[in-house]
């Protein structure tokens, strides 16, 4: 593990127990897939030191987006529409560009109602994490089918699914996203350094984990189920994230045999590799892969692509330094003194 | 020739849509302006880009009186297509100059005539080719202005404002209205009785549209953030933000204070402002019909869970895509009770100019101090023609932020609040917004039934308390209301209600109302709902109140129905909408018809 | 022991979320009904999956009233986390039921206690372990069955017809049931006053919820086409069509008469059903609040280009996201109003399961007569809990298909309609639709204005015209709306005015009022607006009239007074709403204190 | 020219003089690509020898939006709400499967405010064919940047466009749909025959076509011009469309050399080898292909995907062969006698 967790006080490097980053008792099922993402959450932030009152959360409507409420009490969280946590995070985001954001979402979320919303946050490369808990199926609303259910599945009271199941991952791709992940909610350890990464990343991160629905989607032959997912995940490689002005020092690193992606504060991504070569930098290995993973009938895992260079939607507005929500009348009022000039305008 | 009539008639230009005219109208409009005369300008454009007919109207009128009018005494025609109907609409006796290369056959014989020479007078000028059909459209400015006597000076100054002081097409014009004036005076015999005399009517007054104003406006109440999706009659609102913020809200580093974002939709506009507004910034999106319709679960959204932000309706005419470049008032019912549930949302009523840049801030203080969407419905008749107003004022105000808690007023609390508490028995909570670094600041937002504490509720009582709470707020919102505009005569025992853009008929009808049918009439404009208290008072001082309004079903009448029951019998709807302004004599007549005498 | 109290109590049970006590829940309340024992069955659940507390209450009235109550007399607490509230519920001198392995200490002494061995009774029987929750709460059907007397035979029936006549689940069901019953009658002595006797009064008469009923009124209706987007508590209503359509619509060739599409969202899904609507079919679409709140632009769009369709809003506690899971009459003045611009909504208000029924049907054929959406307002209370009702009643008039033109139609006009011409002088113009060959049966389908014939118009003349014909076609739809529910008592001067779901409520109140205040009253439920003539006649012919309605601001109320302002001194608001279901004390409670003595 | 027009009598096969497909007199600016497209939907109609009354038009809202004007005045249309097309079209063309559907869409109305609805038409293979008149602007509302304005584009009013733009084709592929073309307004033939070959397509077929808009962006370096498309054009094959049973006379046929592709109803699209050999029934060819486009600076053109075998939205409903707007009450409305049945489930 490359991540220097902290030392054995319990509190990490910003002086905060893990208690720090919880939230409230989940009211999902047990063994929902994603009560364990929301356990990654707070453990990524714990181990990346970050402060909860640096951080917003963000979600839409489903069993997935009531995760907000079951980590990181201590942050400012948005529970918006069904399908509209993007326009939400785009706004709030202009308010004090040194927040982090954490959103969360699910498939019907992010893509049914929410496909519109989803395409264009991630074209703006709004900086957010943005996480998918992908089921395959609308739990809250009692297992219909979503837009990522597979052709062929078939649920109690839906029959049998007709269309083909939309590739979250490839979407984002397509639509420009600068930071894209596919992950397994059965692999924690891999989720929770990609959540990291992501928080490091500058731009939007897009992360499809497969989280499986207990209750209504977690047939064995189903896609999105826990047994299909242990036995057909397929990592692209081993993935640790590594803090800024850490030395790597990885006990099995093997130079040359690892790559290693650094991000825009100077953190790296550690690949190390595994079955294949794989340069998550490259778009079109990305497409690749993807187009594989669609034809191997496998559940391709790891981070697919990244690009660190681009800027992100309000680096691009040029913002003063204060946070816009802190400015005063004075910064934000024009001077008595203008009104002349612009009435001379008005002729 | 009949007498001598100064300073009061229409001019009506007719031209193809796209095809440059607008410069050379507001030339016309901003000299005569420039005289002292009062005047206002309106555009009757077809849901096109090019080629289809348009009008432009202007109205000059010594007395002040400058709302739309059925009459055209001057016409101009430029455009074969709708020649045979611009020639019927001239008034017996008025005059209509023509591009005399349309053929058409002339048979009127009530009208002065005056042919236009347009292709010769340009052809004997040294105008580039790509920009001859443009220029020649201040043929009919030069000839115009010889005929009824603009004064020349004038319309130099107008193109010099125009053209901001660039000098080569200020020339290029200017030559041609010149050539044009010299070949009326050779060639024309002024026989139509309308001409114009310099007066001091428009001194100290500006000229402006709605949508400049409110986007000043907006500038001024410090906006921050504006996320928007284009739509006529509306985009011109937040183009005009985008326009003035870099000259009005300059930093030394030259970094901004804010950020527009062009939406994908107006879902998303709407989210986005409230995303914005919810982090504490101020916050507002503008659209027409359409869009406020897509807006509606967001509405809920923002009224529920309490976040200021400011929504600009610029209406056309509705329901569905309807008239995109017709004005209408019928979006007033809707947008009270937008979004399923018990929804009653704040919505201010500018009928000027001036109010459009005065709510433009006004609106934000509002948002901000009672934590809800201020909804500010404006029109195309006022967002996009061009009227006499007062000039803008500054704020006579500070800003209201309204009830923020930073890191400091939560260490002295103790961290001891409460998101949704109502400690000041006013309804209104205290908010904190992201950013706020203190351990107590943080509180999770949402659409859903939540408690005092923000927390996730599904209690009955509960919810049921802070529903309440809402109510409480929305009525103690009045007290942040502007008054309406009242207007009264001596003994008068009706009163006419209205609000917005009819203004200017509303003033003229009543000035017709007494001198024509010596019915005198008190005027009252509301501005805002909820209602003030001087509301009540004027319909109960009144037998009868006429509410005029620009709709089919009478909105005005339905929230004053609702809320005055006990005085629904001194109400008399006057309602009516087919997509152009207000005119004086509907008002009357409409008035007059439905009197009960 | 106290007196006997027999058929009139009411039972809850306190169990967790997801944990399968609904079928033991059902089997009571149907071995009741086959007791020939009015009931009602209502669900109070969370808006999560598993493993909050969630309530069932059944109340049974020999009397025939089952609205909801407050007073809990019978509680049986299954679930850890709601024991000390459930607890709490029992009136005084009522009985209490417990899972004995919740270690609770139960200090109250003016209730009956029953602890139940759930675990032990369970393991003595042979039940997989898999099953053995879901089955646990079977045991307390068999106590409760034992100790107030519900007939064991009629037990058996109601789960022979749950599990469809499957012999395992029935046995492993009945067999535990038995042993509860058995290990009460050898363990337990009855010291609370509750019992049940059979009698007659539900004989002839069903018990459905109004979503099956919506669902299944709509096959009977020829529905053809559902687009529709999952959303409690609606969903079930688009279930229920998918569940019974393929058996009450077969075919010889197995080929299907209909189509149902699971759209992406709810814009998609009005979006589809107008399509679908216009291109002549039987075409629906259901939701709740926020999908409705999203379907305002196409409402728009659909009431002006005159596209029928059916809107169900099985209403819950809006606005915003709102109680998913409680029920609400709040969406009222919103859908009537719904869409910028002008408009008023036809809408039909069922107040019985029954109705629910009938409107299904019928809902269709008065959308395809008027050709404009009809939006069916019903509500959770109504959709998803279990009500006794007369049979649904086979259609007693042939299908309404409207005005539509075919081939031979055309032929025989030469060619000579037009889409929107009010031919017949009743606003609704003729139709064609897609698939028509006839030369002459195309026509341009737009939410911009058009004329007569389709095209389209920007004429000012036009645009008022065809909004007045829609305001004629609206009006005139009132003939095609049912009459509302009149009961009367002899001399009543007070008049109490509902709709929906509040029905029993009501009609238990006019008991109680008479009987306990020595008010009379009649009563008046609206079906539809428009109103009816005798909607009006009901209100003048009282002296107060009280509207009564679950929500904040009153809305049946708002619409009474913007149709009758001449009324408006004889309407009484009454309006409340915190998601829980009316009950009579509050109508009657609310009646006297603000009746005008 | 592979398609045989109908003989010199003017009329085609259908009995129709091509007048039977106009619309009515264009409205938009002269010189708009929008119109040029209109009249290639009226020639590949008449040359398909389609019936008017056999289409039904569809649209959104722009200048795009209003083509449906312009052409086929025999035929049913419906200009319905921006952004919206996909879902009415999907509903209405349940009426009577038997009709053709041909829907014009803008990029604005497609891609921005139409993003969702447009990746669920195309995921549910409606029966259609969907041309986007991509100008890269919002034409109607007077020159503000659409989704698919390329970075940097500098409008009047408008500043500099900072976002990635969308391709529709790419966008259209990754979402699965079954018939994925690019044309240019400025190569009418080619337009042509993609709209007779979309048209006998079964199932969706989208048509990305560059539409310069000449009032508000038609700049010599602007992506969506006519001087850049002409410049930059490069056509994957020449395309020809041969109805269903012609024998292939190609003046200029040289077997080997040519790509067959065979649709459902037997007719076949014929592409002729230009400067590579490219096979568009290969979904993976057809995204390196659109990942070259985004990388060559050049506009390809032509038939980019198809898959001729998926069963269209419809079919999979397996409807009754009378088309269901014709049947009657009798066919719709359950008997009398099933009401009993019904009531005694009801317990
Ligand atoms: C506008 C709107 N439509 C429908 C709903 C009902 N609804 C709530 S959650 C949900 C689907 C959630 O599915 P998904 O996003 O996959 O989350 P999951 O519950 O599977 O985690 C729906 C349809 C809603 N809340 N709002
Ligand atoms: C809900 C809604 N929002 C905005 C508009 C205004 N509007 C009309 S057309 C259009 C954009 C059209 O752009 P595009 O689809 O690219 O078509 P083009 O005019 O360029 O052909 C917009 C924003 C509208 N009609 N409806
Ligand atoms: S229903 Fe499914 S998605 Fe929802 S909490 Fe339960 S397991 Fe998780
Ligand atoms: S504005 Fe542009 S898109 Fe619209 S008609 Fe003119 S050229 Fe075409
Ligand atoms: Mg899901
Ligand atoms: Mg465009």
């Amino acid at each position: 593990m490359a991540t220097p967790i902290a030392p054995s006080t319990n509190l990490n490097l910003a002086g905060l127990s893990k208690a720090d980053y919880r939230g409230n008792p989940s009211t999902l099922c047990q063994g929902c897939g994603h009560n364990s993402i929301a356990s990654q959450i707070v453990a990524a932030c714990f181990e990346m030191n970050l402060v909860p009152e640096d951080v917003i959360k963000f979600s839409g409507i489903g069993c997935s987006s009531k995760s907000p409420t079951y980590f990181l009490n201590r942050s400012f969280g948005f529970n918006g529409l069904h399908g509209r946590m993007p326009s939400v995070a785009t706004g709030a985001m202009f308010g004090d560009t040194s927040l982090h954001a954490i959103g969360v979402s699910g498939d019907g979320d992010t893509a049914s109602i929410g496909m519109g919303q989803f395409k264009h946050i991630v074209r703006r490369n709004v900086d957010m994490v943005y996480i998918i808990e992908n089921n395959g199926v609308y739990g809250l609303t009692k297992g219909q089918f979503s837009a990522t259910s597979e052709v062929g599945l078939t649920l109690k009271h839906q029959g049998t699914n007709a269309y083909m199941p939309i590739d979250i991952a490839w979407e984002a791709l397509v639509g420009g996203a600068t930071f894209v992940a596919r992950s397994f909610a059965g692999d924690p350890k891999q989720v929770k350094e990609l959540i990291k990464a992501a928080l490091a990343h500058n731009g939007i991160a897009v992360l499809d984990i497969i989280s499986p629905c207990v209750t209504f989607n977690n047939q064995d032959n189903a896609y999105h189920s826990y047994s299909w997912g242990k036995e057909h995940e397929v990592a692209l490689h081993e993935l640790s994230y590594v803090p800024p002005a850490e030395e790597i020092v990885i006990e099995d690193y093997e130079p040359g045999e690892d790559k290693e992606v650094t991000l825009h504060d100077g953190s790296q991504i550690v690949l190390k590799k595994l079955d294949r070569d794989y340069d998550p930098t490259s778009r079109a290995d990305a497409l690749r892969v993807l187009e594989e993973a669609n034809e191997c009938n496998c559940l391709i895992t790891g981070l697919i692509y990244v690009d660190p260079s681009r800027p992100s939607l309000t680096e691009r507005y040029n913002l003063v330094e204060t946070p816009l929500n802190r400015l005063t009348e004075k910064d934000i009022r024009p001077g008595p003194e203008s009104i002349k000039q612009i009435n001379d305008l008005m002729f | 020739m009949s007498e001598k009539i100064i300073n009061d008639f229409s001019i009506t230009v007719g031209t193809s849509n796209g095809s440059g005219s607008q410069t050379s109208n507001t030339t016309i409009l901003r000299a005569l302006f420039k005289m002292g005369i009062p005047v206002s300008g309106k555009n009757l454009f077809p849901s096109n880009i090019q080629g289809l007919p348009t009008w432009y109207t202007i109205r000059a009128n010594k007395d002040g009186f400058t709302a739309r009018r059925e009459e055209h005494e001057i016409v101009v025609a430029m455009n074969p297509d709708s020649f045979a109907r611009d020639l019927a609409d001239v008034v017996p006796g008025g005059a209509f100059f023509y591009d005399d290369s349309i053929r058409f056959d002339i048979t009127r014989d009530d009208i002065v005539v005056y042919p236009m020479p347009v292709k010769e007078i340009i052809r004997a000028q040294d105008v580039p080719s790509n920009l001859r059909t443009m220029v020649s459209n201040m043929v009919y400015v030069g000839i115009l202005a010889h005929v009824i006597g603009i004064d020349i000076e004038k319309i130099k100054m107008a193109l010099d404002f125009h053209f901001k002081g660039k000098q080569k097409p200020i020339d290029l014009n200017f030559n041609v209205i010149k050539a044009a004036a010299e070949w009326a005076a050779a060639n024309l015999e002024k026989k139509d009785p309308y001409h114009v005399e310099p007066m001091e009517k428009t001194d100290g007054l500006i000229m402006a549209d709605g949508n400049t104003a409110a986007a000043l406006g907006a500038i001024y109440g410090g906006v921050q953030f504006v996320g928007w999706y284009p739509i006529t009659p509306a985009s011109s609102l937040a183009e005009s933000v985008v326009e003035y913020l870099p000259q009005l809200r300059k930093t030394d580093d030259g970094k901004a204070t804010y950020a527009v974002v062009q939406a994908e939709d107006e879902l998303a506009a709407i989210g986005m402002a409230i995303g914005a507004g919810w982090s504490g910034l101020r916050s507002m999106t503008s659209t027409s019909g359409p869009g406020l319709s897509l807006m509606t679960e967001f509405a809920g959204l923002a009224y529920y869970s309490e976040v200021p932000l400011v929504v600009w309706d610029v209406q056309r005419v509705g329901p569905s895509t309807g008239l995109p470049t017709r004005t209408s008032q019928g979006d007033l019912t809707f947008t009270h009770f937008m979004g399923h549930g018990d929804t009653k949302h704040i919505v201010l009523l500018p009928g000027t100019v001036n109010e459009c840049f005065e709510f433009g801030w006004r609106a934000f203080d509002i948002a901000e101090h009672i934590q809800t969407p201020i909804f500010v419905l404006s029109d195309l008749e006022l967002g996009m023609n061009q009227w006499m107003t007062e000039p803008f004022r500054y704020p006579d105000t500070p800003m209201d932020r309204g009830k923020v808690l930073w890191e400091e007023d939560l260490a002295k609390a103790n961290g001891n609040w409460g998101r949704y508490r109502d400690v000041d028995g006013d309804g209104i909570p205290w908010r904190t917004v992201p950013g706020n670094r203190h351990q107590t600041s943080a509180y999770f937002t949402r659409g859903t039934g939540h408690d005092e504490n923000a927390r996730y509720s599904e209690d009955a009582a509960t919810w049921a308390r802070m529903m309440d709470r809402l109510k409480k707020k929305y009525h103690n919102a009045a007290q942040f209301m502007p008054e309406p505009v009242i207007e009264k005569m001596d003994g008068a025992k009706v009163g006419i209600i209205a609000f917005g853009s009819t203004e200017p008929a509303i003033k003229e009808a009543r000035h017709l109302l007494e001198t024509e049918a010596g019915l005198k009439s008190d005027s009252m404009r509301i501005r805002g709902v909820p209602f003030v208290e001087a509301v009540r008072g004027f319909i109960q001082s009144h037998e009868q109140n006429f509410v005029v309004e620009m709709n089919r079903d009478g909105q005005m009448y339905q929230l004053l129905l609702i809320e005055y029951p006990e005085l629904a019998q001194k109400l008399t709807p006057v309602a009516f909408n087919d997509g152009l302004p207000a005119t004086a004599k509907w008002v009357k007549d409409s008035i007059l018809s439905t009197e009960v005498k």
